[in-house]
């Protein structure tokens, strides 16, 4: 393992407090917690929290700041944090009008929120959140803990910040969020592995000339592993079961992600994005009307991208999409 | 040798296994899961201890609550409110009594109602449904703990991250249930089903 | 070579098309040419370009837009752009006040730059240029062909491009450029070579456990090859190498990017930010007036991470690199 | 057989030879460089190729413009502008005289213009140099080439990507002065020096 640390279970500890070192004009870590907050006045709005487990920065504490999230909690690296840390964010990020909170569909993740959840609740802090399941590499929840929550999940912070910010009610954002999410989906693929630092070996392995589609992101694993073809190929696999699982028909209109996986360099990223161009919006005549090409949900230094379409159900959500925000990493 | 003291002794004892068994509980894991279920698992039983060392407790509730805050607040991942909500509800059930049966029982419960996982999904259920079952019956042996553990093997897993894997998950025990395992065997030891 | 991308000799055409269309909202691609410029008004200003070898992603095409530059001008895969297409940069950035251009030191650059100003000057357009020298692991210009321009020439975008967006003449702006890049200085290290798609090979080799020393962002042979170290240690070597070269006294403000290399996660990147505080802030008690993390200035898939410090010697650099900008990349 | 014949004849005599040893220009510059400059050069010919084949020229002017500006806007790097502006200078001297001599040496001054490498910097002009001289005297012969070529091997780069290795780039012969030998040898054997 090469990798810039001390020691390896000090790393988040490490991490939380160079990020809000670099950018303490923005954000502050909770002393004795794993909780990053917005360095912004308390002012009636509701509260936006997200987390997981470490490793893909610039999520979740990247999107702190103003129009986005309120606070984030960071667990250890692919382990979700535990209750307690949560309960921490609710209450950094509680104004008074009630805390809602962005979940990753992941077992560990969903109870440990679920937890918080309660533990808020006798505090008096009404909570409630969404629970992101946007990766259709996996099979439906009748044969599988569900659909991970993957890259789709920055969309997420990013229009239910506006929302919040802009004073929609905890029943609002509760709205909007299960309606951005029955209308989000994401598909990744890895060129090489993640390597926890905690761990200290690569998480899974692949031949020199092997990628794998459909992998998640703590290296889940994906669908099907084939040799490695060129950007245009990966685009068309992306495009095809995204299609398949979509059904649109020309002119519908979507937010587009590409998203790196964390290794792979935005040369590679543009180069995707200029496939896809060609094919969703040349020869599937989709109207792309919010696009963007960058690391927003890695797995910590795994190679591979992920796409995620979000389907445009509401013009506000190309407003809140584009509305400016002061955050470290959208 | 009071009650108390043998649920003590059993928490202890456990959380020596758990530590012993570190390795081979991220062994278990890498298989199927993240590889991180004995990291997970030694992490908590090591704040369990470091609370429950030498501290008194007259209530069993007591003891429970904090086993219970400590794996909830220091395991993570999935099996720290699992077992964490085990013990919060054998807290809760340990004010109205001290039944080993009823005690387990509400662990159970407390598992079932936080992961919602049937028996046959390959996960902790897996153990701790056959064996509450049996210490109500009276019945529980290590071979009961050793034939639900087993079973596992050859399930696939529809719960937990293993699910992700389909079929892929058949021939490996559950991690999980490995520790759940420890658990009871351990619970056995101590002689809390004793008296 | 693992890389996502089609033709090797087609990916800088495809990574700007691609990035053209990510951000059509911001920048367009000239046509026919390898020019990406903003897309805003001509409003009397001074032109700003920067420009190079690609490689250096989000260099320099994502530092175009409101705030920073006019455009930028990319080459082939590390490897300097031509004059024509320089001239083309400069004439899509002209707004009749002159052009000034930000040039990294390496002898193609230079003379490339050079040559499109001659060429310029046939047109009447009035250019002028600074050549950023940052890199401080390369010894004088007697015995080579002087110090590389490496990450530091983010913070030249910045300030340069603040000022020429708030009116400031051709030569304020030589003037300008001058003073900051006699007062920012850039060390590196790498973890693990970059692989040039069209090479298709790792550019040098390093064993396992090994490191280098003062590598430029080209891959360039740094001064020490050694085993890895903690994080801290090699914050230290940074700090040890960039005080005997600036001479600091406690209290000096300084503004301090840490930039990964293309595959080094932002959470190393962190970790090693939070060496660094312990240090510069900590131990040396230098006051650090603007921070930044993240990938500005990369090569390509290069593990490894870079520090640069800008000596604010002027308050009103404070307020250029805090203003706001709409680029794609800063 | 004229005089625009001849030059014409050494240009694309020289663009054959540095396409046939694209990879050797390569593998010269990756001990020393990053290994681009066949690929540069390459690149930079095909395009002179291209613009020259099968055009008249009746002014030797023209035609250095021509590989000129062809050079500079395909080569790229730092032979692109240094070959450049060999021919772009002698294109200019063209206008007054036809003498090989003259144009080589306006074609050096293009060159110390551009890169201000004097001679032992293990550069082109290492070639250049010695080459000029020896056409001036009239004793221009394959071994003055070759021994000027050599020369740069025992060298340390103090100009140029070479530089960054110090002591290391001792014991390479330079690409670029590599390429120069090709362009003067090429030269010879199109017998634009005799008359
Ligand atoms: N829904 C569930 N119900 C019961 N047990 C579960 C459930 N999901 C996972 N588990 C148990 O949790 C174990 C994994 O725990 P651990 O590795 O610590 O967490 P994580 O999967 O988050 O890394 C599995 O082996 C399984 O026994
Ligand atoms: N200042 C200079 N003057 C003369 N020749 C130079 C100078 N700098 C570099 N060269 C020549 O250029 C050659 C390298 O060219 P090339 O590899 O195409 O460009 P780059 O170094 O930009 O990759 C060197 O071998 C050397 O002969
Ligand atoms: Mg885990
Ligand atoms: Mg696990
Ligand atoms: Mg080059
Ligand atoms: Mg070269």
């Amino acid at each position: 393992m090469k990798k810039i640390i001390n020691q390896p279970d000090q790393v988040v500890d490490d991490m939380l407090n160079g990020l809000a070192y670099a950018y303490d004009t923005i954000v502050s870590r909770v002393p004795g917690t794993t909780v990053i907050v917005r360095n912004l006045e308390s002012d009636n709005r509701v509260g936006l929290i997200s987390g997981g487990g470490s490793g893909h920065e610039p999520s979740h504490a990247g999107f702190v700041g103003k129009g986005m999230l309120s606070a984030a909690v960071a667990g250890q690296v692919f382990t979700s944090p535990t209750p307690d840390q949560i309960l921490e964010g609710i209450k950094a990020a509680d104004e008074g009008k009630g805390v809602f909170m962005i979940v990753k569909n992941y077992t560990g993740d969903v109870m440990n929120f679920d937890m918080a959840k309660e533990l808020a609740e006798l505090e008096d802090i009404d909570v409630d959140f969404v629970v992101v399941d946007d990766d259709i590499a996996v099979e439906d929840s009748t044969f599988t803990a569900g659909r991970r929550g993957v890259a789709g999940t920055v969309f997420m912070h990013k229009i239910l910040g506006a929302a919040a910010d802009a004073g929609a009610s905890l029943q609002d954002i509760k709205t909007l969020a299960e309606k951005v999410n029955n209308s989000v989906y994401s598909i990744g693929l890895a060129l090489s592995p993640a390597t926890n630092p905690e761990v200290g070996k690569p998480g899974f392995e692949l031949e020199e000339n092997e990628i794998e589609f459909g992998i998640g992101i703590h290296g889940e694993p994906g669908y099907s592993r084939e040799t490695l073809k060129p950007s245009k190929e990966l685009a068309e696999e992306f495009v095809r079961k995204l299609k398949k699982e979509i059904g649109w028909t020309s002119g519908d209109r979507f937010a587009v992600l590409v998203n790196g996986m964390g290794a792979t360099p935005l040369m590679e990223q543009f180069v995707f994005m200029n496939d896809l161009k060609t094919l969703l919006a040349g020869d599937e005549k989709l109207d792309l009307v919010f696009k963007k090409v960058g690391d927003y949900m890695t797995a910590i230094d795994m190679a591979g991208v992920s796409l995620t379409l979000l389907k445009i159900e509401d013009d506000a959500w190309i407003d809140h999409l584009n509305s400016p925000v002061e955050v470290i990493g959208w | 040798m009071d009650k108390t003291e043998k649920w003590i002794n059993w928490i202890t004892h456990f959380t020596e296994v758990i530590i012993e068994h570190k390795d081979d509980l991220n062994g278990l894991d890498s298989a199927i899961g993240d590889g991180d279920h004995g990291s997970n698992m030694d992490r908590g039983v090591k704040a369990v201890k470091e609370k429950i060392d030498g501290a008194d407790y007259d209530e069993l509730t007591d003891l429970f609550k904090d086993i219970g805050m400590r794996l909830v607040s220091k395991v993570g991942g999935a099996s720290g409110p699992l077992y964490g909500s085990a013990f919060i509800s054998m807290a809760k059930a340990a004010k109205e009594s001290q039944e080993p049966a009823v005690l387990l029982e509400a662990g159970l419960e407390g598992v079932v109602k936080r992961g919602k996982a049937d028996p046959g999904e390959k996960t902790m259920v897996d153990v701790w449904h056959p064996v509450v079952n049996s210490v109500k019956e009276g019945s529980l042996t290590q071979s009961v703990i050793d034939d639900a553990l087993e079973s596992t093997k050859e399930m696939k897993a529809t719960k937990g991250r293993a699910s992700y894997l389909g079929e892929r998950s058949i021939g490996h025990i559950d991690p999980g249930a490995q520790s759940s395992a420890y658990l009871f065997t351990t619970l056995l030891e101590a002689g809390v089903l004793d008296d």
